[in-house]
């Protein structure tokens, strides 16, 4: 596995308006790795992907991208770079069917071969999506705008993915789906930023993990380490 | 400029009742015409941005109908105001003859106006609250259209298009600021009562006014009530000011005018509404001569017709720009803020 | 502001200088007119006009030496504005006289004022016959509705001879009503037909399509024998209302009243207003005229390049009416008293001579009848090859025959 | 007593009884109930998208549930309007913070009081004694309220400038001054730091005793629940059902609960 | 028959330049939520950049007509740079305010340039006259407007549907900040909407020139109103459903005036916001599922 340095976030404050919520949060993220990022509701990983984006303005601290320092760049320049998004609530378009939610995600391409090529990958990956490509994306159920989701991220070929609680309110099985898929997701050669709430899931999936607690990185490590730790627990149960 | 304070001190001390009745009385008897007009019309503007502010301001029910409430209020007072031989000899409305026959004096007329224009609003108002946002704007900018077209359509009892004459010229100076210091006095009241607070909590955060035990329906109606009573007055002023009464008068540019006071002065502010009234009241009379041309060192300045109008439409654009809060953003007029404010710039 | 700024200076460079050697005081007459807003379209040819004239007066010595200064202030198309520049004329300007408006509305809401204040107003386009009600001191250029309807029925029933037609009604606005109204009353009058009107189709003002209008006239044209189409309407319907109506191959004749003569009508209306026939108050070729209506006329068409229409020579009529009654009052006075008299003697002087005196200057000599109206003849003009060019004449006593009630309602 | 006049039953002050609530295709509620004895603070938890909030939209009637009942006092209050249920005695707080814009904290505190209603309209109009007397007392008894929450002396600056910690105490303070008997309290110390939310836990605490309050709490911050100890018992909610219910040492042993937080992983 | 068949071809004549207005309209509100009053100003230009090339530099129609819809879109940009751009983000009331301020402006500007007068439009040769079938008069100018639309109404949906910048012009209208973190560069997104949106002003404003001859100053006053009411019928933010609302106005005005009795024809006001209020009451949303949330 690669060790060469793709997300970097050293020190980042940010906040809504009066409301302070990340102090001085570091990450990193290697090319090829699957990164988690834990933490109970509120803490304020959403957050961290959303200042990442670009869709949130740091008040302080440094984000790079790949050596380039994104700290304050728009989120479509941040996407530009090759960044992609799968929100939390999804937040697919519900106006459009999904072959179109689909191109909306890979704005970015410019041939229509690329679009082709991408779009039959991502069919290959969620084939439930293949099957209502042209039904109204709002009326799809919660797995499959999940699916719809995560597709949409992936069609510009990102290199780095950042996938918003992608197992929250769905079925077991298709929480395996998820994991499964975000593991060939992975070997394909796109590194992900994981934020999930499923630390046990996660944990399994990804070769490190980061552990968050009011606004500040509280615990980090291997996955394995993590998974053991007991200072998880209590982050997230408030038990010893 | 000395709404609140004098407010105040009129509701406690009879002095300053007395002040202002002097003012009035002086400023009646010696402005010219044109100024003495100019100073009327700049009462009624505060009367219709006042109570436009309940509204728009205060319960953010942003409506451009009110000039349907003038029009309303308006022929229901214009209708018993008119001489009768006006009525049936001159221009023959086919009216029922309580209506025909009777010429009631401006009390009464004011207020069957007034409550009419408040039966009309709140008529307005009942399924058009349901909307929200641009929804409730069009159904009121409709309203207004409608209520022009009712009545040019209905030439039996409004004279069509032709119009109404012949009032009796009952607007005067202490009809005008008696009612525009009893709408200032009345609404600063309400602001400093659970009423008012209850408008502006609507206006602010509709749910959490829900969630404090507010009935929004009712406060909706009541808002629109007050303010429609004391529009549709504003336009039974105007009709008795102006001597004339046309479907076309309350058009939206009328209600654009009174929306571009209370953006002015501060939407929520009642001193900013007196302030956005008397802004926009003297602002075309004041730019009048620019545009009528003038000489500059014996050099004729041509005309430029329409450059006040124009300048108010940058002005507001700018005002929206740069200061959308308004001048007096939510806040009051005080003596005692002004005071502050002075003691704090000497102490730095 | 700096855009604002230069435009100001492209004017001020373009203005003229105007320099009066003479050192007696102006005579200062006011003139209020929608210059913007919704009736700014004859507000425009109104103030056009006055400029014209107000040179020609100033260069041929003024009114007696006294040079004359028509102040122009704008009404916006509202009556509160017209109301208030009203008082700013009389009090702050100081005229011995207004003149200016152009519908009911406007008139009366500028009338009631200066009535009020005793100063003679003269109404220049609107045509409500109650307008000079508002009181004494309140007269009106244009032939008013009840007349223009009486002598638009006379003319289409005996001379035109059409005997059914129908007519095109404003009903937002008081000319097109009223004027209807007045017809289809007179026309029943002198005609034989019962029912000369068959159809009144109605529309109204900012309208655009009238063919749903006019495909319900063609469609009934031929059952009811219809033969003619009236059109009273503001400048800018009846030249569309020809097009449409040319368009969907209706050719029956159109007549106009006195509210389609500006240049509008050749303009828009091109082929399809050929051989319209219509009243109005004015055209340079009528005999009798004084010279300095000719040479208005002349002076306009070179600074504008077009013909005064009706409205242009109305706001010229009232300008003159009120030039020539102030120097009949100090022909009849003196220049003595004139220079010490107090305003409002001057004006109830003005006013008085108003009301008794025939004009001259005016387009056409013409005086007033006590109720305010004025006693002029109608003209009637058609359009011949692009131009509009003289057809007819009916003279105020030919339109006012004995025994016919002049305002037969309210 | 404004409301309906249904049979007064006896026993808890707070009960609900199979509540279902979809939006769409999506389950959030699911068959709820819940009982609260009066004087009980109950913790409300589970992991995002559980419920919770949606809980208090359907007891405020917010929200109308699909079926199940809500009974107050004994009253059927379910699907009543908020301005109803608030008028009854219960009074809420938001997750996200609802500061009135451009509102002093002190005039927000007024407007809290509307349903006190000490006098009408002609009062005001005519600035009767008992209008400026009322007002008076209206406004020291915000004053109360605010030094209670220890904000007195920011009465007069407006609401949303205030810090983030403050505001949460305005909105609680605000819904005390409705004098509600059962408070729900929507994730009160969210955004706060540690000493705050010690802080705002002891208020909680203390104005639960202070006005004989029943509470119930959501609150996603463990260590509020679990560490303190505040609640008599605590509610978990998982994808719209409750899992489970007990105390804070039963929980932190069930394996149901931890599996919710945790997750169950894919092995 | 032939006489409904003559007043339906009068209706979508009419409908047509509603339809293309009251798109614009939706693809406006669509994407900032703005109600731009101002559009009928911007309409209003076409008309005049159009008379000016056709009239004044005497340049043939199809030249003109170009002109028509860049004069529509500098003024379009202008009004986005100067009003709109700078407040964006302030709340509908604001942006309904300033847009209302513009639009008196700008009509202000042109009335003081160039009056209010009526000004001749004249059609082209080859739209002057009309087939006739039996008594039904079939202008060439109304197959044109039908042409016109058909063919821009299509050019228009293929550009929302299919096109890589309409999925993105829709996305963003959804949510506009997701549709930011898939790389839509949603200032350049605006700018295109505005720029789409005033070229179909400018369309209205040449089929206007073309159907009614005459172009005005305030000439953008009125249909501005119906066109609006047309997008919202259709559902305000849908670009099919605007076509569709401007359609069913013009054609149910036309028919109004064309049954009822004489004097009932000046109620032509009163029907469009008949069918709005009950459009309103019924199916808030418009005929067609709004774009918008």
């Amino acid at each position: 596995m690669s060790t060469e340095l793709l997300l970097e976030l050293s020190e980042v404050t940010a906040g809504y308006g009066k409301m302070p919520v990340l102090h001085g949060v570091s990450i990193k993220c290697h090319r090829g790795e699957i990164v988690t990022l834990l933490g109970a509701n509120g803490v304020g990983k959403t957050t961290t992907l959303r200042t990442i984006l670009g869709q949130l303005k740091p008040r302080d601290g440094e984000i790079k991208f790949n050596g380039a320092d994104i700290t304050r760049l728009p989120p479509h320049k941040t996407a530009a770079l090759g960044v992609a998004h799968s929100p939390e609530g999804r937040n697919i378009f519900g106006n459009l069917t999904v072959i179109e939610n689909l191109r909306a995600g890979a704005h970015l391409l410019k041939t229509r071969k690329e679009l082709k090529e991408h779009l039959d990958r991502v069919y290959s990956m969620f084939p439930r999506l293949k099957e209502r490509r042209t039904q109204i994306a709002g009326s799809l159920s919660g797995g499959e705008q999940q699916m719809l989701a995560m597709g949409r991220a992936l069609m510009s070929n990102p290199r780095l993915m950042l996938l918003d609680e992608p197992s929250l309110g769905l079925a077991p099985q298709l929480v395996k789906l998820v994991a499964d898929t975000l593991t060939e997701v992975n070997r394909t050669g796109t590194s992900v930023l994981l934020v999930e709430q499923n630390a046990r899931l996660a944990l399994e999936i990804s070769r490190y993990g980061y552990v968050m607690e009011k606004g500040a990185i509280a615990l980090e490590g291997n996955a394995k380490e993590l998974g053991a730790n007991e200072q998880v627990k209590k982050v997230y149960l408030g038990i010893a | 400029m000395r709404v609140r304070e004098g407010f105040t001190a009129v509701a406690r001390y009879p002095i300053g009742i007395g002040l202002v009745v002097l003012v009035l009385f002086l400023l009646d008897r010696s402005l010219p015409g044109f100024w003495l007009t100019l100073f009327l019309l700049f009462g009624i503007n505060t009367i219709l941005a006042v109570s436009l502010n309940i509204t728009n301001g205060w319960a953010n029910l942003f409506s451009i109908g009110h000039g349907g409430i003038m029009l309303a209020g308006g022929y229901a007072a214009a209708l018993f105001t008119l001489p009768v031989f006006f009525k049936v000899d001159i221009i023959g409305l086919h009216l029922p003859g309580w209506i025909l026959n009777v010429q009631i004096p401006f009390l009464p007329a004011l207020l069957l106006g007034g409550v009419v224009g408040s039966i009309v609003g709140i008529l307005l108002a009942l399924p058009a609250l349901r909307l929200r946002g641009i929804y409730f704007i069009l159904v009121t900018l409709g309203f207004n259209l409608i209520m022009v077209s009712i009545a040019e359509n209905l030439p039996n009892y409004t004279n069509g298009a032709m119009g109404l004459r012949q009032f009796p010229l009952y607007t005067n100076v202490w009809w005008v600021w008696g009612i525009a210091f009893l709408v200032i006095y009345i609404a600063l009241r309400l602001r400093k009562s659970y009423i008012g607070r209850a408008f502006i909590a609507i206006g602010r955060d509709q749910e959490l006014a829900e969630h404090m035990g507010i009935n929004l329906l009712k406060y909706k109606i009541y808002a629109f009530g007050l303010s429609t009573f004391f529009t549709a007055i504003g336009g039974i002023l105007w009709v008795h000011l102006i001597l004339n009464l046309f479907p076309n008068a309350f058009s939206l540019a009328l209600v654009f005018h009174v929306v571009t006071m209370i953006v002015i002065g501060g939407m929520g502010s009642v001193s900013g509404a007196v302030i956005g009234a008397a802004i926009i009241t003297g602002f075309t009379e004041v730019l009048a001569p620019i545009e009528e041309g003038f000489q500059v060192f014996g050099v004729q300045v041509p005309h430029l017709f329409g450059l006040t109008t124009l300048l108010l439409a940058v002005v507001l654009i700018l005002i929206l720009i740069l200061r959308p809060q308004g001048i007096m953003g939510e806040g009051e007029f005080s003596l005692q803020g002004l005071r502050k404010r002075l003691s704090r710039s000497k102490a730095e | 502001m700096k855009r604002l700024g230069f435009l100001l200076l492209v004017f001020v460079m373009a203005g003229s200088v105007a320099l009066f050697g003479a050192d007696k005081e102006p005579i200062r007459i006011g003139m209020i007119a929608s210059i913007t807003g919704d009736a700014a379209e004859m507000g425009i040819e109104f103030m056009e006009s006055v400029l014209v004239a107000v040179d020609l007066i100033n260069s041929r010595g003024g009114i007696h030496g006294y040079p004359l200064s028509v102040s122009i202030v704008d009404g916006q198309s509202d009556p509160a504005a017209f109301a208030l520049k009203a008082h700013r004329l009389i009090d702050n300007i100081k005229v011995i006289a207004g003149f200016g408006a152009c519908d009911i509305s406007f008139a009366t809401a500028a009338g009631e004022v200066f009535q009020a204040k005793k100063t003679v107003f003269t109404d220049i386009a609107g045509t409500t016959p109650t307008i000079p009600l508002v009181g004494d001191y309140m007269f009106m250029t244009p032939i008013p509705d009840n007349d223009q309807g009486r002598a638009v029925a006379m003319y289409i029933n005996d001379v035109l001879g059409y005997k059914k037609t129908t007519i095109f009604k404003d009903i937002a606005s008081a000319y097109g009503t009223k004027l209807t109204e007045y017809y289809i009353h007179f026309l029943k009058e002198f005609s034989d037909d019962p029912n000369p009107v068959p159809l009144v189709v109605t529309y109204e003002t900012f309208d655009e399509d009238f063919s749903p209008q006019l495909t319900r006239i063609k469609a009934q044209a031929e059952k009811l024998g219809l033969e003619a189409i009236v059109l009273p309407t503001w400048p800018r319907d009846a030249p569309t209302i020809a097009v449409q109506a040319r368009a969907l191959g209706i050719d029956l004749a159109f007549i106009g009243t006195d509210g389609v003569d500006t240049t509008a009508l050749i303009d828009v209306g091109g082929d399809s207003v050929e051989g319209m026939v219509y009243a109005t108050h004015y055209d340079p070729s009528i005999p009798g005229q004084p010279q300095i209506c000719l040479d208005y006329v002349e002076e306009f068409r070179a600074r504008y390049d077009y013909d005064p229409g009706a409205f242009g020579t109305m706001a010229y009529d009232s300008l003159m009416i009120m030039v020539e009654a102030v120097k009949a009052v100090i022909d009849e006075k003196g220049e003595a008293w004139w220079d010490s008299a107090g305003l409002a003697d001057k004006r109830t002087a003005t006013r008085d001579k108003v009301a008794t005196m025939t004009f001259q200057w005016t387009s056409q000599a013409f005086s007033f009848t006590p109720e305010g109206w004025p006693r002029r003849a109608l003209v009637w003009r058609v359009v011949e090859n692009g131009e509009r060019v003289f057809y007819d004449f009916q003279s105020y006593e030919d339109y006012t025959p004995e025994g016919v009630e002049t305002l037969p309602f309210k | 007593m404004p409301g309906d006049n249904n049979q007064r039953e006896t026993g808890p002050i707070l009960k609900i009884e199979g509540l279902n609530k979809s939006f769409g295709g999506l389950q959030a509620v699911l068959d709820f109930s819940l009982s609260l004895e009066t004087g009980e603070l109950k913790g409300l938890i589970g992991p995002n998208g559980a419920g919770k909030t949606t809980v208090f939209h359907l007891i405020t009637g917010f929200h109308k549930p699909n079926s199940g009942r809500v009974v107050f006092k004994g009253i059927n209050i379910t699907a009543q309007s908020p301005n109803r249920v608030t008028k009854l005695g219960i009074a809420r707080t938001f997750q996200k913070i609802r500061m009135l814009e451009n509102i002093k904290v002190i005039d927000a505190m007024k407007t809290a009081f509307y349903l006190q209603k000490p006098y009408n309209v002609l009062d005001v109009l005519f600035q009767t004694p008992k209008y400026g007397r009322e007002e008076r007392q209206l406004e020291e008894k915000a004053l109360e309220f605010l030094t209670f929450f220890g904000i007195a002396h920011l009465a007069n600056d407006l609401g949303s400038d205030l810090p983030y910690g403050l505001q949460r105490r305005v909105g609680i303070a605000r819904a005390l001054a409705l004098s509600p008997e059962l408070l729900l309290l929507d994730e009160p110390t969210s955004g706060l730091n540690t000493v705050e939310t010690d802080e705002l836990v002891e208020i909680i605490l203390e104005i639960k005793d202070k006005f004989g309050l029943s509470i119930i709490l959501v609150e996603h911050d463990m260590r509020v629940i679990m560490d303190k100890g505040i609640c008599d018992s605590i509610v978990v909610m998982h994808q719209g059902a409750v899992i489970t219910e007990g105390t804070c040492e039963e929980l932190q042993e069930d394996e149901r609960v931890i599996e919710a937080y945790l997750g169950a992983g894919v092995a | 028959m032939t006489y409904f068949i003559q007043q339906m071809l009068n209706g979508v004549c009419w409908g047509s330049i509603l339809a293309m207005l009251g798109a614009g309209y939706t693809m406006t509100f669509g994407i900032i939520g703005l109600v731009n009053f101002a559009h009928g100003e911007i309409f209003m230009a076409g008309a005049f950049a159009a008379y000016f090339a056709l009239h004044v530099a005497g340049l043939p129609f199809g030249v003109a007509a170009v002109l028509g819809i860049l004069g529509a879109i500098a003024i379009g940009l202008l009004v986005e740079r100067i009003a709109f751009r700078p407040v964006r983000g302030s709340g509908m009331i604001t942006l309904f305010i300033t847009s209302f301020a513009a639009s008196i402006g700008i009509r202000t500007l042109f009335v003081m340039l160039f009056t209010d007068r009526a000004k001749p439009f004249s059609m082209p040769a080859f739209l002057k006259g009309a087939y006739l079938i039996g008594d039904l008069f079939i202008f060439k100018k109304t197959i044109a407007v039908v042409i016109v639309l058909v063919v821009v109404g299509a050019l228009l949906m293929y550009l929302v549907k299919k096109t890589k910048t309409g999925i993105a012009m829709r996305a963003m209208s959804y949510d506009s900040e997701t549709a930011q973190s898939m790389g839509i560069n949603t200032e350049k997104i605006i700018i295109i909407t505005f720029i789409i949106a005033s070229a179909l002003a400018g369309v209205a404003a040449i089929m206007w020139g073309v159907s009614y001859g005459r172009i005005r100053s305030s000439m953008g006053m009125m249909p501005v109103v119906d066109a609006f009411i047309a997008s919202v019928i259709g559902g305000l933010g849908n670009v099919f459903g605007a076509i569709v609302g401007g359609l069913i106005l013009g054609i149910g005005e036309t028919l109004f005036v064309a049954y009822l009795p004489p004097e009932l024809i000046g109620l032509r006001t009163l029907f469009v916001w008949i069918v709005l209020f009950i459009i309103i009451i019924v199916k808030p949303s418009g005929l067609f599922r709004a774009n918008v949330k």
